[in-house]
């Protein structure tokens, strides 16, 4: 195989690696737009909980245990958070909303040094995910093939349960019209609180999937909270298809781009979304303005 | 011992310094050349002291401002550096504080959140400065929010100890300023060090990595620019920058592979260095990396032995098993028995020794408290008078504050990590599951001193 | 013959769905023009059409022998077209007073003025108490519109569009929701306001549109059935099939 | 009916009489430290209040506010340093013109979006900004940013020159220009502009539909607000006689006006300058007496919005009202 062709596939599979990677960390964000209409901005500090979660777990019990653990954690403070706070105030717009989540956002800052330190912790993956596979001539981390893989399994995973549960469709339901759906006596409210746990459990899972991954410490959350935001807006607000190929766009663009336009790379992101967003204010599928 | 003799102004006559020199320096004291040294005899009993709970003394004391990141994402850098601070301060006040204005006076430290931001620093150094009379302000990370700092303490007339910022043009023509002194090497003296560092040894191949922003653009210049003087034939096969912040350093390794360099250089800084070494070992990329921050002992015991072995450091204070003077040697094991008995967040690994910058920082403040025990006074201008052309024999090395730019020289270490290392400390190892730094080799003060900026030149003559 | 208002061969779909085929409609000047027809017709998208909420699939506009089929509603607003809504449209945080005022300052063309004090353009306020005056809501000038009654909203509603003073006037389903006494005094109320005036109007209630028009057009499944005096159309055939047929068939 | 006594009309300004009083005083009795807390006060004031024209007055919520604000601090940084000879107030001038260019440029970008999408659009141009002042190191020199320019003399020529380097001159320099930004923005809110600017925040359709231009009307609030914004910066970038993009595009410099507005009481004039002051103090309470500002800050914002709405503002004039309610009722 010609070095050049080698070099592309190898950064076609970073680029997806990288893109399926963002859009772990974004699912929660953008589904609980799409569904609840609420643009949480503590969903990278979420993330960062679940991650120094993770890491702590990791050391108590094992990655496994904290990569079921640790996302049901945040799940249950995301469904507080959304009981006690988000609930009330939803009827009054989205600036009290926006304003409401950066200040959860800031708490939980200070929580995770309060707990944790200010000190990068770093992770390595356990060790039937670290090392390299050898496909032919291709060496690639098996750490990074479970991040493709566990990517596209979670992402089945909510395909399967919004089209194929009762819950989905309930969600569904309701996201189309809320009234209708609470005449038929079912508790919308719970609803609602179940789902964004469920979309908090998403950061959890990015949260400690990411944690072998980069070194965790109290920056992890604006180092990778707005990539989250430009996946979403990219996509178009509440559109999870939007989303997801926003995040393998941006993959790939990041990747070919520090290949072939090395001084550009880091501007290339904001020029993909200011070139869509100027065509289509909306995003890629997104409708709602 | 060595303060307490001196209470006059030591350059009162020349007969006067030789005479001392002579008297003091067989107890291990100044060595010829020098103006003063450091000397571990004359270091407290220091197993009392917590960084958690530092005893601030009472009553007249001589004010130190730190300023310091210490709220937001970025506090690390406050909390890094404290135990720093009290330690020298700790040591002194227990030798009964020093001897200012003909009354003894014991060390008070004031804390001065910068938030790392240039406005915050401003406005902190003012009211440290104008509410707390400090005597001395000591910082900081980040050049912008050091520059801020120099502007207040030149406005207000206070020294300032830099030994954390190290850009180059924060003590150029347009920036100096009388009152700030820079402890650190700066951009120049790291590149020439490691470049001499290079015409060394057989490598020719080079691939550069930093961040794309000021200073790693400066970083990767004066690199190149050296590389070039010291070893003409080195060849640089890639170049590039990331953003800063990087998640995914894949795509950069895929590349400096297919380049196929001898040896990647870096200047990455948290959290960017971390994940640039760990991710490059988990692709299977083992060369040497050449850095200048990827020093945390956390980070290297997390990436481990075969991670962190043939990674090459440079600083300008190294311990591994460098040959060391006595006063390091106890430094290093006195600090580490302490460590043992500290609680969070200073039982991390991060504290384990005092190498590196936090060598450095607690030689360099040293430095200051000598500096002013020689003065004898807090006057400013008495202080800079003194600490102008000052050679100071430090912990490790000898220091020089050059005259006319402020900026202090010395000779600068190389070392190539290595496992295990040698025992150095009795019963201690330097390095447990990471390859600590070995082979160091001094590049002599000669080889990587920069020149005076040309508008600096004729400031003193 | 040119009428102030005309459209040629207009359609329009939604997504495909057809909702209004090749409509010619005109209006004389001094002309009060209903239009009328079963849900679904398609007159509120007609009006939406002609006021350039939508811009129609096909077709074209005339607003006094302009062509407006592409013009946005502020530009066809400062041409001489006034609405009122289906669904009260009105400004409910502040009092009637600023609601007509904003009008009033429409109607003066002032749209960028940063150098006088709104309070102090007094012949601005004057207008606006006329205007008040005239739809009998002087009393309650300076309460906040939120508290006023529905029917008192409507009326609010329909002065803002006449305060801009139009040469024709489009309503869209005046008494929408209101009691029958309410009902009755709005009716009132328009045919003393628009005394003299150009007005197309979009309603359902048959009272309302016979005390009101002088000539009917008849909407069904998005094509005109028919358009005449109110006489005529009540002889219709085709239109008494299409109101009355169908919910026997 | 009771012919009611005028007051005498002096009295109108005993209150402005006060205040004026107060500020011509306070450099003096209160010192360098707290004159400066009060400039850096009055800086996000004004650009607090330039935010509260979108937010409060038009209904739209700016992410990016800070692009505008780094955007005038650039500008007369930038001038200040490359171009010799440069006067006080054509530099502050040029520092409004930058903002307003900035906000003129993306305006018709501004204006395709509503809501969140605005929000995010205008978190995504700021971080832009940032992202470009770092990587155009020839002209901004990266994240060292420009500082050390000269600060020119207050001169009118033949009359009086006096330096702008003191904290208490350029106190009064400041509290001048950023009170006449104050007051031009409110004046703004009483013309019929304003009237129009509150139009759209209510009911956009019916404002098109009385005839308004609504994108050319929000160009124009857009560069108004870039334009104030922009003097914000402006007298920031000579009060620290620093700029930095850390210090001027930082996402939360754009956060903080936003918590401004919010905390001091959002749809009101008052509302962010009470919010900056509010701010103000409590940053210099934290980092005064602990090193947990951001934590001070995140319960702060949680408080309001779950028990206090209406923001200081409203507390305030609850509180009056209650009182008011007393003392009728005795």
């Amino acid at each position: 195989m010609d070095p050049m062709t080698f070099i592309c596939v190898t950064q076609f599979v970073h680029g997806l690696a990288y893109g399926l990677l963002l859009f772990l960390v974004a699912a929660g964000l953008s589904m609980i737009f799409g569904m609840m209409d609420i643009l949480n901005l503590a969903h990278a500090y979420i993330f960062m909980l679940a991650a120094y979660l993770g890491y702590t777990m990791t050391g108590l019990l094992n990655f496994w245990a904290a990569l079921l653990l640790a996302p049901i954690g945040v799940a249950l403070l995301g469904m507080l958070i959304e009981r006690f706070m988000l609930r009330k105030i939803h009827p009054l717009g989205h600036i009290p909303e926006l304003v409401l989540t950066i200040g959860i956002g800031l708490i939980l800052l200070e929580f995770v040094k309060w707990i944790w330190g200010t000190q990068s912790l770093m992770l390595q993956p356990p060790e039937i995910l670290s090392g390299l596979l050898s496909i032919g001539v291709f060496r690639y981390p098996v750490y990074r093939v479970f991040i493709i893989g566990f990517s596209i399994a979670v992402m089945i995973l909510m395909g399967l349960l919004f089209y194929k549960t009762r819950f989905g469709t309930i969600v569904r339901a309701a996201t189309a019209d809320a009234g209708m759906v609470g005449a038929l006596g079912i508790n919308v409210p719970l609803v609602y609180t179940l789902f964004f746990g469920f979309g908090t459990w998403l950061a959890g899972l990015a949260g400690v999937v990411v944690a072998p991954f980069l070194s965790v410490f109290p920056g992890l959350a604006d180092q990778i909270g707005f990539d989250a935001f430009v996946v979403v807006v990219l996509g178009g607000l509440g559109s999870m298809s939007g989303a997801f190929i926003a995040a393998i766009l941006i993959g790939l663009l990041n990747s070919f781009g520090i290949q072939f336009l090395p001084t550009l790379a880091p501007l290339l992101t904001f020029g993909l979304m200011a070139v869509v967003l100027s065509i289509k204010p909306t995003g890629l599928l997104g409708e709602r303005q | 011992m060595i303060f307490k003799h001196r209470k006059v102004l030591y350059r009162v006559t020349f007969v006067l310094s030789v005479a001392a020199v002579f008297m003091l320096g067989p107890l291990g004291g100044t060595a010829p050349g020098a103006d003063s040294s450091f000397d571990p005899a004359a270091m407290s009993d220091m197993s009392d002291f917590d960084p958690n709970n530092f005893q601030q003394p009472e009553g007249d004391t001589i004010k130190l401002g730190y300023l310091q990141i210490m709220s937001g994402a970025a506090a690390g850098n406050g909390e890094l550096f404290w135990p720093v601070v009290t330690w020298v301060a700790h040591d002194i006040n227990k030798r009964g504080g020093i001897m200012v204005d003909g009354k003894k006076k014991k060390i008070e430290i004031l804390k001065g959140d910068t938030q790392g931001k240039p406005a915050a620093a401003r406005k902190e150094t003012e009211r440290l400065c104008l509410e707390e009379n400090v005597d001395l302000l000591w910082g900081t990370s980040g050049s912008h929010t050091a520059k801020a700092i120099a502007d207040v303490a030149e406005e207000y007339k206070v020294p300032f100890l830099n030994c954390l910022s190290l850009s180059d043009e924060l003590m150029n023509e347009k920036n100096f300023n009388r009152y700030t002194f820079r402890t650190l090497s700066n951009t120049t003296q790291w590149n020439m060090a490691l470049s001499y560092y290079f015409s060394k040894r057989p490598e020719t191949k080079f691939s550069i990595l930093c961040q794309d922003y000021m200073y790693g653009h400066a970083m990767a210049d004066a690199f190149k620019k050296y590389l070039n003087k010291y070893k003409p034939e080195a060849e640089i096969v890639s170049e590039d920058y990331h953003k800063l912040w990087l998640k995914d350093f894949a795509p950069y390794m895929t590349k400096i592979m297919a380049a196929n360099p001898d040896i990647l250089y870096t200047a990455d800084w948290l959290p960017d260095g971390d994940n640039l070494i760990n991710q490059a070992r988990s692709m299977g990329v083992n060369l040497p990396i050449a850095n200048i921050y990827i020093t945390n002992p956390d980070t290297l015991a997390s990436v481990g032995v075969e991670g962190t072995r043939n990674m090459i450091f440079c600083y300008s204070w190294m311990s591994g098993d460098t040959p060391q003077t006595k006063a390091q040697k106890k430094l290093m094991k006195e600090w580490h028995e302490q460590w043992k008995t500290w609680e969070a967040p200073y039982d991390s690994l991060l504290y384990i020794w005092p190498d590196f910058v936090v060598g450095q920082t607690i030689s360099d403040t040293y430095w200051l408290f000598d500096v002013i025990q020689r003065t004898g006074t807090l006057d400013p201008e008495k202080i800079i008078k003194v600490w102008e052309d000052d050679v100071y024999k430090a912990i490790q090395g000898v220091r020089t504050m050059r005259a006319a730019d402020h900026q202090a020289v010395f000779d600068m270490y190389v070392g190539e990590a290595t496992y295990p290392t040698r025992e150095v400390y009795e019963g201690a190892p330097y390095s447990e599951g990471y390859a600590g730094v070995h082979k160091v080799i001094k590049i002599p003060q000669k080889y990587c001193t920069p020149p005076v900026p040309e508008g600096l030149k004729d400031r003193v003559e | 013959m040119t009428g102030i208002l005309e459209t040629r061969d207009l359609c329009h779909d939604f997504n495909g769905l057809k909702v209004l085929t090749h409509i010619q409609f005109s209006v004389q000047p001094g002309e009060r023009h209903a239009i009328i027809g079963p849900n679904g017709a398609g007159k509120t998208t007609f009006f939406n059409l002609v006021t350039g909420v939508y811009t129609p699939a096909s077709g074209r506009i005339l607003f006094k022998d302009v062509d407006v089929t592409k013009a946005k509603p502020y530009r066809l607003t400062r041409m001489g077209l006034g609405r009122s809504f289906q669904i009260t449209s009105i400004f409910q945080r502040q009092t009637p007073f600023q609601n007509i005022r904003l009008a009033i300052l429409s109607k003066n063309r002032i749209r960028f003025n940063l150098f006088v004090r709104v309070d102090r353009m007094n012949a601005i306020n004057e207008q606006t108490n006329e205007i008040l005056q005239e739809i009998q809501l002087a009393d309650e000038a300076h309460l906040p519109t939120s508290t006023l009654s529905y029917g008192k909203q409507r009326s609010l509603d329909l002065g803002m569009a006449l305060a801009t003073a139009p040469d024709l006037l489009l309503f869209d389903e005046p008494t929408a929701g209101m009691s029958r006494d309410e009902s009755h005094s709005a009716v009132e109320l328009i045919r003393k306001l628009t005394e003299g005036k150009t007005m197309v109007i979009v309603e359902h209630d048959m009272d309302v549109v016979f005390s009101l028009a002088d000539r009917i057009t008849v909407l069904h499944r998005g094509e005109i059935l028919a358009t005449g005096t109110p006489y005529e159309i009540q002889e219709n055939d085709a239109v008494k099939k299409a109101y009355l047929g169908e919910s026997e068939v | 009916m009771i012919a009611r006594i005028t007051p005498p009309a002096w009295t109108r300004w005993v209150l402005p009489g006060i205040a004026a009083a107060i500020l011509l005083g306070y450099p003096l009795v209160f010192g360098t430290v707290y004159t400066n807390i009060f400039i850096h006060f009055a800086i996000f004031a004004v650009f607090a209040a330039s935010l509260n024209m979108l937010v409060s007055y038009t209904g739209l919520l700016s992410f990016g506010h800070a692009l505008f604000f780094g955007g005038g601090a650039y500008a007369t940084a930038l001038a200040l340093e490359n171009i010799p000879g440069m006067g006080l107030f054509p530099a502050i001038f040029t520092g409004g013109l930058a903002g307003a260019a900035f906000a003129l440029i993306v305006s018709p970008l501004l204006n395709r979006v509503r809501d969140t999408a605005f929000a995010l659009l205008t978190l995504a141009l700021g971080q832009l900004a940032y992202m470009a002042c770092i990587k155009l190191r020839d002209i901004t020199h990266g994240e060292d940013g420009v500082g050390g320019f000269p600060i020119p003399d207050l001169s009118i020529p033949g009359v009086v020159s006096v330096s702008m380097v003191p904290a208490q001159n350029f106190y009064y320099l400041a509290i001048v220009i950023l009170g006449i930004c104050l007051l031009l923005m409110w004046f703004l809110t009483k013309t019929p502009f304003g009237s129009i600017m509150i139009g759209i925040r209510d009911n956009p359709q019916r404002v098109d539909f009385l005839g308004f231009n609504i994108p050319l009307t929000k160009c124009l609030i857009f560069t108004l607000s870039g334009f104030f914004a922009g003097i914000a910066g402006s007298v920031y970038a000579l009060f620290n006689n620093l700029v930095t993009p850390d210090g001027v595009f930082h996402i939360m410099t754009s956060f903080t006006p936003i918590m401004m507005v919010y905390v001091g009481g959002i749809g009101t004039f008052a509302g962010p300058i009470a919010g900056s002051g509010l701010m103000t103090i409590i940053e210099e309470i934290a980092t005064r007496y602990t090193t947990q500002l951001v934590l001070f800050n995140g319960i702060l914002l949680v408080l309001v919005v779950m028990f206090f709405r209406t923001g200081f503002v409203g507390l305030y004039l609850l509180l009056k009202q209650k009182l008011f309610e007393k003392e009728s009722s005795r």
